[in-house]
Parts: structure tokens; C-alpha cells; sequence
């Protein structure tokens, strides 16, 4: 496990990319939106966007989330030579929120603030962060592993994943809103942690059983 | 060590060879040939758990798989990689062993390069030098001289013949003979299944067991 | 008959636009569906009957063959 | 004893060829019991059901649209049951059915959305309506759109039985959760429209026509989904002498 760790930790370092990225996209598409719609900002549609745009970040995360160790063979490697491939799985998707979930609980409320949302409220976007993006890069894991194989996999993946993320989207960008409305969070936060414990449930074997597929296909 | 009983592979629905069955034990050095798309890397794949359309049985230890893909993470210097990989094995790293097998396979000098820096001769030697630090030992190598020049390929018949007497067993797939002493030869022959069948993996058609 | 004229069923009281065409749509999209899928059957069907002919013909004329060597 | 022949009868699913004979009267009971059905609930409902007190006349949409909608996620239900089947035991048949299930399924759901949106035109005054069902709907014809781009990415027959098996039952998991959330969505945002005469419950005359049309509906995909597994097995099992001999009775009738 610990090497496992190390690894991904030494590659996260060496290509920031991975990391930068996501939130410069983010970064990116939000001061497109505003020029785009100036009137959205302080609106109560504000919330909704910024969700929406975490969401994109995800997506464009996912693909190459098993693509570089696919190509290099590692992949194969992990598959055929761990004892348990199930928690390089996992310690791969751990990975993958660090540098694209976990790090939103920090950038989400600032770009909140970005989008006019009142300062009260950042508190509530961060634990929505916190509890709702674990889901989504469990879930995307799964679309991940299977499309992995295409030349082309990005708008399949976009088709597979996206309908599973809606449920998050709706209650993250439902938290938020209750929290500037100035109204109790929990059934929101009650909500968002089912929906990512049910993801840890299944995420890790569908994953696994995709990989399997994925690797078949050459 | 390995044990194959009228192994097929399928592939896109249609079988790749005619059923195989062998006996590989300790000290065998498996040289598998056959003409291309034969079907050499399938069943090597087959044996290592990452294809999974066969009829037949075979039953395997755990075993060490080089492909095609080297398996290498190119941002990763080999040590680095090689703590990885023994992580499977659940083995800790142990710097002195790394650089001995480097040293061994002729690219000590890139200890600390990341492995996206090196030539696809060098980084077959640095898999190469993964092989000897592995505590597997059935090694399946699907065309492991591909980019390799004379020496190298010296060095690696070298490494084949004392895994070997060590105890452990290799199946190799490759067009060019290895220079290796006694070998035994497996040839993959076109399958000659007749047309009528048609290829029902993994379960047997119940209305055939009425016939009978 | 709950409407009093075959003019009243169609209008159904200003709503009638709306009801036929959902009707249409659901039975064009219900005989679509039959027909794809009765065609494609009858495709697969006429193929497999062309493969046996084609067989049939071969060995006819392997056992001409055969007559004459 | 009884276990005996379930199994058996397990494996004799297994196999196409008994599958293909069995389903040879099936199909014709299915098609002509969906053909009597349909014509039945369409009549009885278009012609002699009451007006809805609320909506008027427009409420008979209701005979095509709430079948539709229930078949629509009752098939994609049915391939994520299938793809369990599928990838647990191995069973080559119900990659068969999800094949089958497929193009109907999508074809349904775009069905609801349609006659969902005409239905609210002269109920709510939009073309389209941003509420819980409308909305559940919609993303499960992307639910069924995702798995249809799946499918025709990837060449191989087995691996795409497979991949397809996977994400049908990965997406079924989520189906509830979907609709619960979606539920959950649509009282924050939605006024409550009125909908059906609910205060009341319908009467018998009014929901009696609405069980014959579902019954015709399902019959009806049962119907289409028997022919194409039927065309299906014909296509994968070309080699096999049985599908030769069926040709050969064929062409003597």
C-alpha cells in the first residue's frame, strides 16, 4: 500500500499538471461565465454554475485518469502482479480526488466569492466540496475504466458519467443554496454522503471488472 | 509449475490455434513459436489472467508478465519503479539489489533518469533488470528482443538460463531463436475445428448434452 | 360513446390537435419499431438462405466434378 | 427435486438454440395479445373514457404517455438485470437481450418525453416543463444513449457483452438515487401544478382503460424485444448445423 502511495505521490509531483489544470480550467471557465453572464453574479443561480463548473473540471480529469498507465503497460502490470488489485484501485481514485475533489473544498469558496456569493456562505461550499466529490471521482473512475481502451473516449465518457453525477449536482449546488438562504444544511449533507458512500460501495469493483475489459481490448 | 489441458483462446468470437496442452515444470525454458497473429501473445496473456475467452484449462502460480508495454512509468526513474513493483510482492526496496541488477543488465548509468529519457533498448534492460530483482517464478515474456542489440540479448539468454537452474520456469514468445541451450519447443498450429461448430466459451450448449 | 359525433371526437373540445398527435406519434413510433425489427428478421432469415444455397451449389458442382475425373 | 430442474432449466437458458425454439410460440402470442391489447385501450380510452373534470380531453394522453414512461425505465431496469445475469454466470443470451432491449428502450423513452411535452401544452401552457418526471426521463434517455455510444465503440462481441453489462448495472443502482434526487429538486422548484383529478381518486372507469394500454405496451416490447433476440441468436450462431436446419425447414414451407 505504502509503496503504492509513494508512487502516485512521486508522479503527482513531477506532472502538477495534473493538478493545476483542473483548478486553471475552473479558473478559466468561471471568468468566461461572468463575462458571459454578468447578471448571474450574486444571482441564486450563482451556486448552481459553480457546481456545474466542478463538474466539467471532473470530467476533463477523468480521461486521462487510467490512460497514462495504460499506455506505459503499468496498468497490466498492477493487474497481473498485485495480490490485491482492489486497493491499487482505490489508492488511484484517493489520488485522483486528491487533485481534483479534496483540492475544490479549498478553491471552491473563493471562487464562490468570485461569483458573488454572499461571504457566509463559503463555509457551506467547502463541506459541500468536502462531501460531494468524493462521488464524483468514484463514479467517473468507473466510466474511466471502461472507455480507457478508445482512441476517442472523451464524449463516451462525458455520456456515461454525467447522468451519475446529477444527483450530487443537485444537492451540492442544493447545500449551498440552503446555506444562503440562510436555512439548515442537513438534509442536504445527509444526502450528499449516502450518495458517495453508495459510490465508495460500488466504485471500487466496477472499476476493477472495467479495467479488466479495458485491457482485454488491445 | 504449469500445467495446460486443451487450451484454446478465442478472439473476436473465433478460435486462434488448435488446443495446446503441456507440462511446463521447474528448470524449463519454453521457447513458443508460430507464424504471426497465431495467437502467441493471446495465450500468454491468457496464462498471466488478463484474457479471459479460453476453452480448456490450465492452472498457474503467480507469475511475472512482460508484454509488449514495458510496464515502466516514464516519469519514474527504475528505482522508483522497482520499489513500486516490489510493492506487490510486498518487498521493501533495497537500493544495493537495484543497482546490481542494473548494473548487471548494462544500464547502471541511468539509475536516476526518468525512464521517459531512455532509449526503448535501455528501458527493455531496465525490465529486464526487474525480472532478477522478482521473487516470481514463472516468468511468460511475449517478445522481450524486440529493440535489443547483440549483447543484450546475450545478457538476457545469460538471466533465462539462471532462472532455470534456479528453479524456475520460462515461456517465451518470440520469432527470433534465443540463444539457449536445451529448450523446448512449443509451435502454435492452426486450429482445424471443424466449421460446424459454432464457439460457445465458458458454457456448454445444452441442446448438444441432449444428443448425445 | 362518451363523444355524441364522429366531428366531436376529433375536436374533443379544442384539445383534439393535441391528443391526435401524441396518438399519432406513439403508433408510428410502435409500427416503426414492428416493422425494424420483423425486417431485420427476415433480412438475417433471406442471408442465411442465400449462405445454404450457395453451399448447395458447391457441393452440386464438386460432385459433378467428381463424375467426370 | 425441485432444484434439479431449475437448474436445468437455468442451463437451458443458457442455450440459443433451445431459446430460439422455445420462443418460436411466444412470439405470436406476444404480437397478437399487443396488437388486441393496444387497439382495445386505445379505442376504449379515446372514445368512451370521461373527460377529466380539470383538464379536459387532453387527459387521454395520459393513455400513451404514463405506459410509455413505465416501459421506458421497466427495459433499462430489465438490461441491468440482464447485465447482472450476464457478467455472474457467464451467460452468453442476455447480452442478447440487452442488444434487444436497446433501440426499443431509447425509442420508448423518447416516446414519453414527446407525448410528456404535448400533454403539457394544453395542461400547463409550455411545450416543455422542468419538473420531477420530465426531468427523471430525460436523463434516462441519456442513461440509454450512454450505453448505445458504449456499445458501438468497441469491436469485440464478448468485451462489448461485457462493458455493456457493467454500465446497464451501474447505471440501474442509480436509477433510484436519480429519481429520488430529481424528486427532491422538483418540490424545492416546483409550484404544485396541479396534476390529475389526485384529490379524488380516479375513477374506475377512467384507470381501467390506462392497466389495458400498459398491458398492451409490455406486450408489445415483449413482442419486439422476442423477434430481435430471435434475429440476434440467427447472426451469432451462422455456423452452428441447427441454424441450418431451421433454414432448410424454412424454405420447404
Amino acid at each position: 500500500m505504502s509503496s503504492l502511495l509513494r508512487r502516485e505521490w512521486q508522479v503527482a509531483l513531477r506532472a502538477k499538471g495534473a493538478i493545476i489544470n483542473p483548478v486553471a480550467f475552473l479558473l478559466l471557465s468561471t471568468t468566461l461565465f461572468v463575462i458571459a453572464a454578468p447578471d448571474t453574479v450574486s444571482s441564486d443561480a450563482a451556486a448552481g454554475i459553480l457546481w456545474t463548473l466542478v463538474l466539467l473540471t471532473q470530467l476533463l480529469a477523468l480521461d486521462a485518469m487510467y490512460r497514462r498507465d495504460f499506455d506505459s503497460g503499468v496498468l497490466e502490470q498492477t493487474l497481473v502482479s498485485a495480490q490485491v488489485p482492489f486497493v491499487a484501485v482505490l489508492t488511484r481514485i484517493f489520488m485522483q480526488w486528491l487533485s481534483t475533489g479534496f483540492i475544490m473544498v479549498a478553491v471552491g469558496p473563493a471562487l464562490g466569492i468570485l461569483l458573488g456569493l454572499p461571504a457566509e456562505a463559503t463555509p457551506a461550499i467547502a463541506l459541500a466540496m468536502l462531501l460531494g466529490t468524493p462521488a464524483l471521482s468514484l463514479l467517473g473512475s468507473i466510466g474511466a475504466s471502461v472507455t480507457v481502451g478508445f482512441s476517442r473516449g472523451g464524449v463516451i465518457l462525458a455520456l456515461l458519467v454525467m447522468p451519475l453525477f446529477l444527483p450530487t449536482l443537485i444537492f451540492g449546488a442544493g447545500l449551498v443554496a440552503a446555506a444562503e438562504a440562510g436555512s439548515s444544511v442537513m438534509p442536504q449533507v445527509y444526502a450528499l454522503s449516502l450518495i458517495s458512500l453508495v459510490a465508495l460501495a460500488i466504485a471500487p469493483f466496477a472499476t476493477l471488472a472495467g479495467l479488466k475489459i479495458s485491457l482485454e481490448m488491445q | 509449475m504449469l500445467t495446460l489441458e486443451e487450451l484454446v483462446c478465442e478472439r473476436d468470437g473465433r478460435e486462434l490455434f488448435a488446443p495446446v496442452s503441456i507440462d511446463v515444470r521447474a528448470g524449463d525454458y519454453v521457447e513458443l513459436t508460430g507464424a504471426n497473429g497465431a495467437g502467441k501473445s493471446t495465450l500468454l496473456r491468457t496464462l498471466a489472467g488478463l484474457h479471459s475467452r479460453y476453452s480448456g484449462a490450465f492452472d498457474s502460480v503467480d507469475c511475472l508478465f512482460q508484454g509488449h508495454r514495458l510496464g515502466l512509468d516514464g516519469l519514474l526513474t527504475p528505482l522508483e519503479n522497482f520499489a513500486w513493483f516490489l510493492g506487490f510482492e510486498g518487498r521493501d526496496a533495497d537500493r544495493e539489489r537495484f543497482l546490481d541488477a542494473l548494473q548487471r543488465t548494462g544500464v547502471l548509468n541511468k539509475a536516476y533518469q526518468p525512464c521517459s529519457e531512455m532509449s526503448a533498448g535501455q528501458q527493455r534492460r531496465v525490465a529486464m533488470a526487474r525480472w532478477l530483482l522478482s521473487s516470481r517464478s514463472l516468468w511468460l515474456l511475449d517478445e522481450p528482443l524486440t529493440a535489443l542489440d547483440a549483447s543484450a540479448q546475450q545478457v538476457m539468454a545469460k538471466i533465462i538460463v539462471e532462472h532455470c537452474q534456479a528453479g524456475g520456469a520460462v515461456v517465451c514468445a518470440t520469432h527470433s531463436e534465443l540463444p539457449v541451450a536445451q529448450k523446448r519447443l512449443l509451435k502454435l498450429e492452426a486450429t482445424q475445428r471443424t466449421p460446424d461448430g459454432s464457439v460457445h466459451s465458458g458454457y456448454r450448449d445444452f441442446a448438444k448434452v441432449q444428443d448425445e | 360513446m362518451y363523444f355524441d359525433s364522429f366531428g366531436d371526437l376529433l375536436q374533443m373540445g379544442k384539445h383534439g390537435f393535441y391528443v391526435w398527435t401524441a396518438y399519432g406519434a406513439t403508433g408510428l413510433v410502435l409500427l416503426i419499431s414492428w416493422l425494424s425489427a420483423r425486417g431485420a428478421f427476415v433480412k438475417t432469415a433471406q442471408r442465411l438462405q442465400q449462405q445454404a444455397e450457395l453451399a448447395q451449389r458447391g457441393d452440386q458442382s464438386a460432385q459433378h466434378r467428381g463424375d467426370h475425373t | 427435486m425441485l432444484s434439479a430442474s431449475l437448474k436445468r432449466l437455468w442451463h437451458k437458458l443458457g442455450s440459443p438454440r433451445w431459446f430460439f425454439a422455445l420462443t418460436e410460440s411466444w412470439v405470436k402470442v406476444a404480437g397478437w395479445s399487443a396488437l388486441v391489447l393496444l387497439v382495445w385501450g386505445t379505442i376504449w380510452g379515446l372514445g368512451f373514457a370521461p373527460a377529466d373534470y380539470q383538464q379536459g380531453n387532453s387527459f387521454r394522453i395520459m393513455y400513451v404517455h404514463v405506459p410509455a414512461a413505465m416501459l421506458a425505465q421497466s427495459l433499462y431496469i430489465g438490461m441491468g438485470v440482464a447485465g447482472f445475469i450476464g457478467l455472474v454466470w457467464r451467460m452468453k443470451l442476455t447480452d442478447v437481450a440487452i442488444s434487444a432491449c436497446l433501440p426499443l428502450g431509447m425509442v420508448i423513452t423518447a416516446l414519453a418525453l414527446f407525448s410528456g411535452s404535448v400533454w403539457g401544452r394544453p395542461t400547463w401552457g409550455s411545450w416543455w416543463e422542468w419538473d420531477g418526471r420530465t426531468v427523471s426521463t430525460l436523463v434516462l434517455f441519456f442513461l440509454y444513449v450512454g450505453i448505445y455510444a458504449l456499445r458501438e465503440a468497441i469491436a469485440d462481441q464478448e468485451l462489448r457483452a461485457r462493458a455493456s453489462a457493467l454500465i446497464a448495472m451501474v447505471g440501474t443502482i442509480n436509477i433510484p438515487i436519480i429519481k429520488y434526487s430529481v424528486e427532491w429538486w422538483n418540490t424545492l422548484h416546483q409550484p404544485a401544478s396541479f396534476g390529475l383529478t389526485q384529490k379524488p381518486a380516479m375513477p374506475s372507469e377512467m384507470w381501467l382503460p390506462l392497466l389495458v394500454m400498459v398491458l398492451g405496451f409490455y406486450a408489445f416490447a415483449g413482442f419486439i424485444v422476442l423477434v430481435r433476440m430471435r434475429t440476434e441468436i440467427l447472426n451469432r450462431e451462422l455456423g452452428a448445423r441447427w441454424v441450418r436446419d431451421w433454414v432448410q425447414v424454412r424454405s420447404e414451407r
